[in-house]
């Protein structure tokens, strides 16, 4: 099974790429489409979140190598030096996710507030502070 | 050496000589007569050869002139005007009305002798007195000058009592300054 | 401990016990301020002399403090007007609010001018500036928030002049790597070649503490709303400190003009003068219109400034002597005025003509000291301000050769009279009121000052030279030789003399002789009378009714003048901030407080940067 | 000391010929004006006889300290200015101290006595005097201009600012100030009109409008003192015209007995027929009001003046 | 103990954590811890300031990985000088904050002290670290906490604003993700000095590309224009000790970032033209808008965005005198606008409906608060003898040694606009008649001292400036000199601990 997903992924690899960047990149447009677009808060969040999914994306498929295993050095995998998916993104991608994720988690909370006072979740009637 | 009295009489002369010809006509324009004023002064008569001119302000003024009926209210201002005249100082009065009233002899708001009220120098006759009379009484002024007699200032201050009662009776509202000068 | 420092310290610590002892002791701060600025008097005048140095570093800048014969002359006005002016503010000020606070800034006004006369370097030179300005910043507002919006134009106004300063002096620091007026004077910092700017800037900077034409709209207002013991100092001493930094940057451009640049002095020159004459014209015409006494005395003083810039715009020997002569003279007079317009507020409670007037013989000596200052001011002979005005025509006339220039000081000169007239008239002459029947004499301590100062005017009247004498030092420092004078004979380059000497002697003694006979003369006949006994064609004017003659004073004139009293500086400026107004109303809508906008705004900055990327941060 | 006597004997000399001409011009343009009016008018020495009247006045008002000075300044001006200004050229008798003033001074001592006055009227607190006051001073403006144009026009032509020089220089040359440079006198004697306030620009007076404006005041010893610093005080503006414009008077070669005395004779006739000039215009002219004499001030006498300053110049 | 620079960053955190626990022990704890941690960030700070003075660089190698494989905590006479301000600045601040409010509730207590003391640790972090993921994460912390405290008070405009902080912020963050992203994919490395050196490997057009991005995620935190459309909100509604932080300490991180990326990391001339130019468009939008503001706190934010402009002018000018300038103004800008913003939120809080036309009698009022504001009002627009004049002067100076004469002249008119805004304020004060009457809201003693400290910094910079111009200048060097930065972090041939 696992053979033949690698079999696979090497003979369409770089479509797989392709595809990896296309959907990374398609997702960060969805994302700023809504945030810029969408005149409801939730959406903008989620459109944020879209975004930062997408940029998460991208870095996976960066640190991909084709043919690689997980980098750790265990028995069997001596010589998957070479062969190792960097391991740098992932972390930084794990570290973005929870950044995220605390993001999310006070833009709503904040969404919330704003709510109850504006009585609208519309960004454009939010407009109490300006100039 | 001429002596002190001798040259005050000089003095006198010449002072007596110059303000007889020059004579600061106030031109105090009270009745119809003023209409003969004009005419004095200007070319036909011609006032100004005998050095009479008008003058604008009391303060520079010798000549009152009376220039016929004097209404009550008129008088109070009549009276200022005059006793702002630095001395010596003389009163012309001018047409019938200032001697006895005149036509106005019954009317009630006009006094009928001016002399009861400022001490007056020359009479001038007439209703109207023509620019010929009018400078004939202004040539009397100036004899009456020449010869030291026109002390119109000195007598309102010895009985200034008693014009102050006659024009009391007149003003009602007396509210004039104290005569001081 | 370096003697500057000592001055500078005996000055700040008076400001701060100033400004703590009226907490403590209610008006004691004004005799302190008195006290501290005639102790650093003292030690200035009799401790330093001419030639003193003494440089440190601060800051990573190297400076220098001295006193060299040309500010030497501008410490005299400040600190003698400072002595005075401070006599005076102690019963000026009596009993008025926070006195700590006035004192405070007032003292530190005066340490700042001390401080500029010290500095021999472009940073000690500029810091001074600031703290007088500022200082003076808050005094004009001290009278409450009315003047707050006078107080902010003035600023408006000095900081722009002070970062006009600025500019040039950094400038200079890049260019010529030296904070030294001196050396940079020495590199041709000031000499047109290139970097012409330089020398302009330092012109605004100075121009608009001396209230030239397009900088002055500040002037009147802030003059006449400062408690006027401060305003003898404001317009006495302080718009001379405008006049000392152009005096420098003139006589430097003057002298170190290379030939083949020297059309662009030429034209410096014409437009400084010219500047110089339409400031004196306009703020003389608009002087005689206003109906406040203080304002009055603003107008004419930003016309009197007009007069100097004229005289240093000349360059020439004379014109020079002219300038500093009347910016010595127009401090005396001018101080007196705004003492003596004090004085009449403060007796009064108004110094507005149309309401005060006939105070001649309720304040004889303010009246004296009044009339002095106003003969001087006028220019008429004998006192001072003749000796300036003759100096600075025949600088014009016979040096210069700026012959329409002349035309246009003498017509300003002669429309002095009007409301040099007007001023006195206003004030002192005329009906005695009802309402100021009250009126008293100024206490002693401020009749005082005035009468020093007004004495002070016969002095330089009569013997002009002792004013000579620093100034020619002050012009040999400058780079003028041969600096001629005389005790009290003026010459010019025709050889004409004007002898004050005789002319005072002459005046004198007809004077005398006439002033016997009139007197004498009929005394026993001759009765002194109030102003209500005059010939009013007969009527007795009623007690409401007012014979004063003080609305619309020259209507006449105003009428005549017309023309130029349809534009005035002051529009054309409120115009210039209304549209900045309308700008700043404009940018801060970018902020439209939509959040979605901002991030639209991060976007397309990011965008466009993405797009020019290359352009912008090529290697 | 006895070159002072001298001179101080020159100097009272002058101002008693000065006041004697003065006032006896003023009594012949009475009587002339009379005679134009076809009236028969008072006699030339009228003047005179006015003074002494009103010196012999009794009693006098003084309004305080200024208004009892104001008579005083003006005849400090009058004096001090004639002082100043040489009378015959290069003559012994009068030199005064014509060489110790130039003309920047006489422009600036000649408004001394105006402004004194109009302190002392002031002072009495006429409302009539004030607004004289301020219309005299108004009108000063007005033609201190092309007045001021003509002298720096000299100046600057003549490269002197002395009068003295200025006699010299038409002396020297033998030709008139008024010849080289007449654009220059024209707007001087367009001043002069203003200066002797005759009519059309004597609304600062104007008795039946003011009560004779700054004077109403003012009478007996004061309004005589005031007239005869007033006589004198035509005589040194005639002089200065005559000195300036007219070639001056007097002979610097010719100081005796004789030659000073043809000189003071021509000064006179040329001085009475600089006179007349203000005289006539005055006979054959309404009132002006005092925005209008200034409007004319600065119109065409202005003009003029400009013109004769480039002349000058160029 | 041997204290190193872990501890700036161990030491708040674990308070922070701590302080949830330690409510139970007493309900005043969660006002006094924050001030001892303020307090020993301190005394490290001044350890090892001794130390940077002494070997010119302190570094701390986490985890005992060595750079460039491990993160490494950094101090450098530049980073030093920032930390110690922060370190500073959060003590005076915790100063003014305690008893700033009598009457608080716990709850809010303890999570303003939490959130507080995690921004603190933030911009501390953002600053020391050598790595620029690990910059990247505490910039992060920064911005959720400063987000946080935005909205702190609960009412409806904070909320606002920290919504459109969150907005920008996300912006910022994925930004700079993306461009640590790209750099990463182009050098394989995070650590800064490596980055540094590798520079020269990476083509021209990706260079421009990830410089961009970082412009504009940095930017956002440092308040560039266009990317500032937060600031104003969110300094304006909150609590007034978070507003003086935001002034003395994030911004400053977010600038920090900005120079460390364009300074060290990048060779590319052009970003300092761009610089120059984005300041000065920042400056001069700022300030104009300032001028029409009716909310005092919305003014000194604007007033502060444009500093920040001003700031990023002398960076741009890129020269020893010029960044010497900039530090100058980042340290007076710290000290002063705090000031303005203690004493602004007390004069707020004492008005009627927080407009500057209410702030009349203020000065009879509160005096000292209101001599204190006028101070900085005095400082900030660069008036002589305050400290603000320094630093304008050097930048001025720095700018005329390069001949930018227009650029000068741009700057000091802006300072006329500055001058007007402000002294408007300082004559309301003082010198309008009292309009409205209401109960004052004194102060409490320490806040009071709290100003009092900063108002005689200002002073006594002002008059003697050298106390702190050697710092400086050490601090600029070591800005401009790349090369031994990385010979220092990837060579350490410099003490570590």
């Amino acid at each position: 099974m696992q053979q033949e997903f690698h079999e696979i992924f090497v003979k369409y690899h770089e479509i797989i790429t392709l595809g990896v960047y296309g959907t990374a990149i398609g997702l960060m447009l969805i994302g700023l489409y809504a945030v810029l677009m969408k005149k409801n808060l939730v959406k903008i969040v989620i459109g944020l979140s879209i975004m930062d999914a997408g940029l998460h994306l991208l870095f996976i498929g960066i640190g991909y190598v084709q043919g690689g295993t997980a980098p750790i050095f265990s028995p069997g995998y001596e010589d998957a030096g070479d062969r190792m998916v960097d391991p740098v993104p992932q972390a930084l991608v794990l570290t973005a996710i929870v950044i995220g994720f605390a993001v999310t988690a006070v833009a709503l909370s904040l969404i919330i507030r704003l709510y109850k006072h504006h009585h609208t979740a519309k960004i454009d009637q939010i407009k109490s502070l300006k100039w | 050496m001429i002596n002190d009295k001798d040259s005050q009489k000089i003095v006198d002369y010449i002072q007596n000589f110059s303000r007889k010809h020059s004579l600061f006509v106030m031109a105090y324009g009270t009745g119809c007569g003023a209409i003969e004023i004009p005419a004095t002064m200007t070319s036909r008569y011609d006032a100004e050869r005998f050095g009479i001119r008008g003058a604008a302000t009391p303060r520079q003024a010798d000549v009152l002139l009376i220039t016929g009926y004097l209404a009550t209210k008129t008088l109070k201002r009549v009276i200022r005007v005059y006793e702002q005249m630095q001395e010596p100082k003389y009163v012309i009065g001018f047409g019938s009305c200032t001697i006895n009233g005149g036509m106005y002899y019954d009317s009630y708001n006009t006094i009928n002798a001016l002399e009861q009220y400022i001490p007056v120098d020359v009479y001038i006759n007439g209703c109207m007195p023509r620019p010929e009379s009018v400078i004939s009484g202004f040539i009397k002024l100036q004899e009456l000058i020449q010869q030291g007699k026109a002390d119109n200032g000195k007598r309102y201050r010895e009985n200034l009592e008693w014009y102050r009662a006659n024009q009391k009776k007149i003003i009602k509202n007396w509210k004039m300054p104290d005569y001081n000068w | 401990m370096n003697l500057f420092f000592i001055i500078l310290l005996i000055l700040f610590s008076s400001a701060i016990l100033a400004f703590i002892s009226n907490r403590i002791v209610r008006g004691s701060s004004g005799i302190i301020a008195f006290i501290g600025i005639t102790a650093a008097s003292i030690l200035f005048f009799t401790r330093l002399s001419i030639g003193n140095t003494y440089s440190f570093t601060l800051g990573g800048i190297q400076m220098q403090f001295g006193l060299n014969s040309f500010t030497y002359l501008f410490a005299i006005i400040v600190l003698g007007l400072g002595v005075l002016a401070s006599l005076y503010s102690i019963q000026y000020m009596k009993g008025k609010e926070r006195l700590g606070y006035f004192y405070f800034n007032f003292v530190l006004t005066i340490l700042g001018m001390v401080g500029i006369i010290f500095s021999q370097d472009f940073i000690t030179f500029f810091i001074f500036w600031e703290i007088m300005t500022w200082s003076s910043y808050l005094i004009v507002i001290y009278n409450g928030y009315s003047s707050s919006k006078v107080g902010i134009k003035y600023m408006i106004f000095s900081a722009l002049g002070a970062y006009a300063m600025l500019t040039a002096i950094v400038s200079i620091k890049g260019i010529y790597g030296t904070f030294m007026i001196k050396d940079a004077i020495a590199a041709g910092a000031f000499n047109f070649t290139d970097h012409f700017y330089i020398p302009i800037l330092l012109l605004i900077g100075f121009a608009v503490k001396a209230a030239l034409m397009p900088l002055h709209v500040w002037a009147p207002k802030s003059y006449s709303m400062s408690p006027m013991s401060f305003t003898a100092i404001f317009s006495g001493a302080m718009s001379k400190m405008g006049i000392l930094g152009m005096g420098l940057v003139l006589t430097s451009i003057y002298s170190h003009a290379s030939p083949e640049v020297s059309v662009y002095s030429l034209i410096l020159k014409q437009v400084l003068g010219w500047l110089g004459g339409i400031t004196a014209v306009m703020a003389t015409i608009y002087a005689l219109i206003q109906t406040d006494a203080k304002k009055l005395l603003a107008y004419s003083s930003i016309a009197q400034l007009g007069y100097i810039v004229v005289g240093l715009s000349t360059g020439t020997k004379l014109g020079v002597m002219a300038a500093l002569f009347l910016a010595v003279v127009h401090a005396i007079f001018k101080g007196t005025l705004f003492m003596v317009a004090g004085a009449v507020e403060r007796q009064a409670g108004t110094t507005d003509m149309t309401k005060v007037s006939g105070l001649i013989r309720k304040m004889p000596y303010t009246f004296f000291a009044a009339l002095l200052s106003i003969i001087a001011l006028a220019g008429v002979p004998p006192l001072g301000g003749f000796v300036g005005k003759w100096m600075l025509y025949e600088s014009l006339i016979t040096e210069s050769n700026n012959y329409f220039l002349v035309i246009v000081v003498f017509f300003s000169s002669t429309a002095a009279f009007l409301y040099s007239y007007r001023f006195l008239f206003g004030l002192f002459l005329g009906q005695e009121e009802k309402e100021t029947e009250h009126v008293k004499e100024a206490p002693l301590t401020m009749v005082i000052p005035m009468l020093i100062l007004a004495l002070l005017l016969i002095v330089t009247g009569l013997y002009p030279g002792i004013l000579f004498e620093p100034i020619a030092h002050g012009m040999e420092y400058l780079g003028y030789s041969h600096v001629n004078w005389d005790m009290s004979v003026l010459t010019n380059i025709w050889g004409e003399q004007t002898n004050m000497s005789y002319i005072f002697s002459l005046i004198g003694i007809v004077f005398v002789v006439v002033f016997i006979f009139i007197t004498l003369k009929g005394y026993k006949g001759t009765r002194n009378v109030g102003t209500k006994e005059i010939s009013t064609s007969g009527e007795i004017p009623l007690e409401h009714e007012n014979l004063t003659y003080q609305m619309d004073f020259f209507k006449p004139f105003e009428r005549a003048a017309a023309p130029l009293y349809k534009r005035s500086m002051n529009k054309i400026w409120n115009d210039i901030g209304n549209a900045l107004e309308a700008v700043f109303n404009f940018t801060r809508k970018i902020y439209t407080g939509n959040g979605q906008t901002y991030a639209l705004f991060v976007i397309i900055f990011l965008v466009i940067l993405l797009i020019f990327k290359d352009s912008l941060f090529a290697n | 000391m006895e070159d002072l006597g001298l001179k101080i004997f020159g100097a009272i000399l002058t101002t008693i010929m000065a006041f004697a001409v003065g006032m006896t011009y003023g009594g012949i343009v009475r009587k002339l004006t009379a005679r134009v009016q076809n009236r028969f008018g008072p006699p030339f020495y009228q003047n005179f006889l006015d003074l002494v009247k009103l010196q012999s006045k009794k009693t006098n008002v003084a309004h305080g300290f200024m208004g009892h000075t104001a008579p005083v300044w003006i005849m400090v001006a009058s004096i001090t200015v004639l002082m100043f200004i040489p009378i015959l050229n290069g003559n012994l008798w009068f030199p005064n101290l014509s060489f110790h003033g130039d003309l920047i001074f006489i422009l600036y001592m000649m408004v001394f006595g105006s402004l004194g006055m109009a302190l002392g009227a002031g002072q009495t607190g006429n409302p009539n005097s004030a607004i004289g006051v301020t219309r005299g001073l108004s009108m000063m403006v007005g033609f201190e201009i092309p007045f001021v144009l003509a002298l720096v026009a000299l100046m600057v032509q003549y490269h002197t600012t002395s009068i003295q020089d200025l006699m010299q220089i038409q002396h020297e040359s033998g030709t008139w100030l008024i010849f080289s440079n007449p654009f220059a006198f024209l707007a001087a004697l367009f001043a002069s009109l203003g200066m002797f306030r005759y009519s059309p620009f004597d609304i600062v007076g104007a008795p039946a409008e003011l009560a004779s404006g700054p004077m109403s005041e003012f009478g007996g010893k004061y309004l005589g003192t005031m007239m005869s610093g007033g006589s004198i005080f035509a005589f040194i503006k005639l002089t200065l015209y005559v000195d300036l414009f007219l070639g001056g008077a007097g002979n610097p070669d010719h100081t005796g007995i004789w030659a000073t005395l043809a000189g003071i004779g021509v000064l006179l006739i040329k001085t009475f027929t600089l006179y007349m000039v203000p005289v006539f215009y005055g006979w054959v002219s309404p009132r002006y009001r005092t925005e209008q004499a200034i409007r004319y001030f600065w119109g065409w006498p202005t003009a003029l003046g400009i013109i004769g300053l480039i002349w000058a110049v160029y | 103990m041997v204290i190193t620079p872990i501890h700036y960053i161990v030491v708040p955190l674990l308070a922070a954590f701590a302080i949830p626990l330690l409510v139970k022990i007493h309900k005043e704890l969660p006002r006094i811890i924050p001030g001892l941690v303020m307090f020993y960030n301190i005394i490290i700070s001044i350890v090892l300031m001794q130390q940077v003075n002494e070997f010119g660089y302190v570094s701390e190698v986490i985890a005992g990985w060595k750079a460039p494989w491990g993160i490494n905590l950094i101090i450098t006479p530049f980073s030093g000088f920032l930390v110690s301000l922060i370190s500073f600045m959060g003590f005076v601040i915790w100063l003014y904050q305690y008893r700033f409010k009598k009457v608080i509730d716990v709850g809010e207590l303890k999570s303003y002290g939490i959130l507080q003391m995690m921004m603190i640790t933030g911009a501390i972090g953002i600053i020391i670290t050598g790595d620029i993921f690990n910059m990247f994460v505490f910039l992060e912390i920064v911005a959720i906490t400063a987000i946080s405290l935005t909205s702190f008070y609960r009412h409806r405009d904070g909320a606002e604003a920290g919504f459109k902080y969150l907005l920008i912020g996300g912006f910022s963050s994925t930004l700079i993700l993306l461009a640590i992203l790209l750099l990463y994919t182009q050098v394989g490395t995070l650590n800064m000095a490596e980055i540094s050196e590798r520079m020269h490997l990476v083509p021209q057009g990706m260079k421009a590309t990830i410089l961009v991005l970082f412009i504009i995620g940095f930017g956002i935190e440092a308040e560039m224009f266009p990317l500032n459309g937060w600031a104003p909100d969110a300094y304006s509604q909150a609590p007034g000790p978070t507003s003086a932080a935001f002034a003395g300490i994030v911004v400053k991180a977010g600038v920090y970032g900005l120079i460390r990326i364009i300074f060290t990391l990048f060779d590319i001339e052009g970003a300092f033209d761009f610089l120059i130019i984005a300041g000065l468009v920042t400056m001069i939008i700022a300030e104009f808008s300032a001028l029409k503001q009716t909310n005092l706190k919305r003014m000194l934010a604007y007033s502060s965005i444009g500093q920040m402009g001003l700031v990023m002018i002398a960076f741009g000018i890129g020269t020893k005198a010029a960044v010497f300038a900039a530090l100058f103004l980042m340290f007076n800008h710290a000290v002063i606008k705090s000031l303005l913003f203690m004493s602004g939120s007390i004069l707020m809080y004492n008005s009627k409906d927080k407009t500057i036309s209410t702030l009349s009698g203020m000065g009879k009022k509160l005096p000292f608060i209101s001599l204190l504001f006028s101070l900085g009002a005095f400082a900030i627009v660069g008036l002589p003898p305050f400290s603000g004049f320094w630093s304008k002067l050097y930048v001025l100076t720095a700018a005329a040694n390069q001949e930018m004469i227009l650029l000068i002249g741009a700057i000091l008119a802006v300072s006329i606009v500055e001058i007007v805004y402000y002294f408007r304020v300082v004559s309301k004060m003082y010198f309008a008649e009292e309009t409205e009457h209401i109960a004052i809201f004194k102060p409490s003693i320490n806040a009071k001292i709290a100003m009092g400290i900063l108002g005689a910094i200002i002073l006594i910079i002002g008059l003697y400036p050298d106390l702190i111009t050697g710092y400086l200048h050490n601090a600029a060097d070591m800005i401009l000199d790349k090369a031994s930065y990385i010979d220092f972090v990837l060579n350490s041939n410099a003490p570590v601990q």
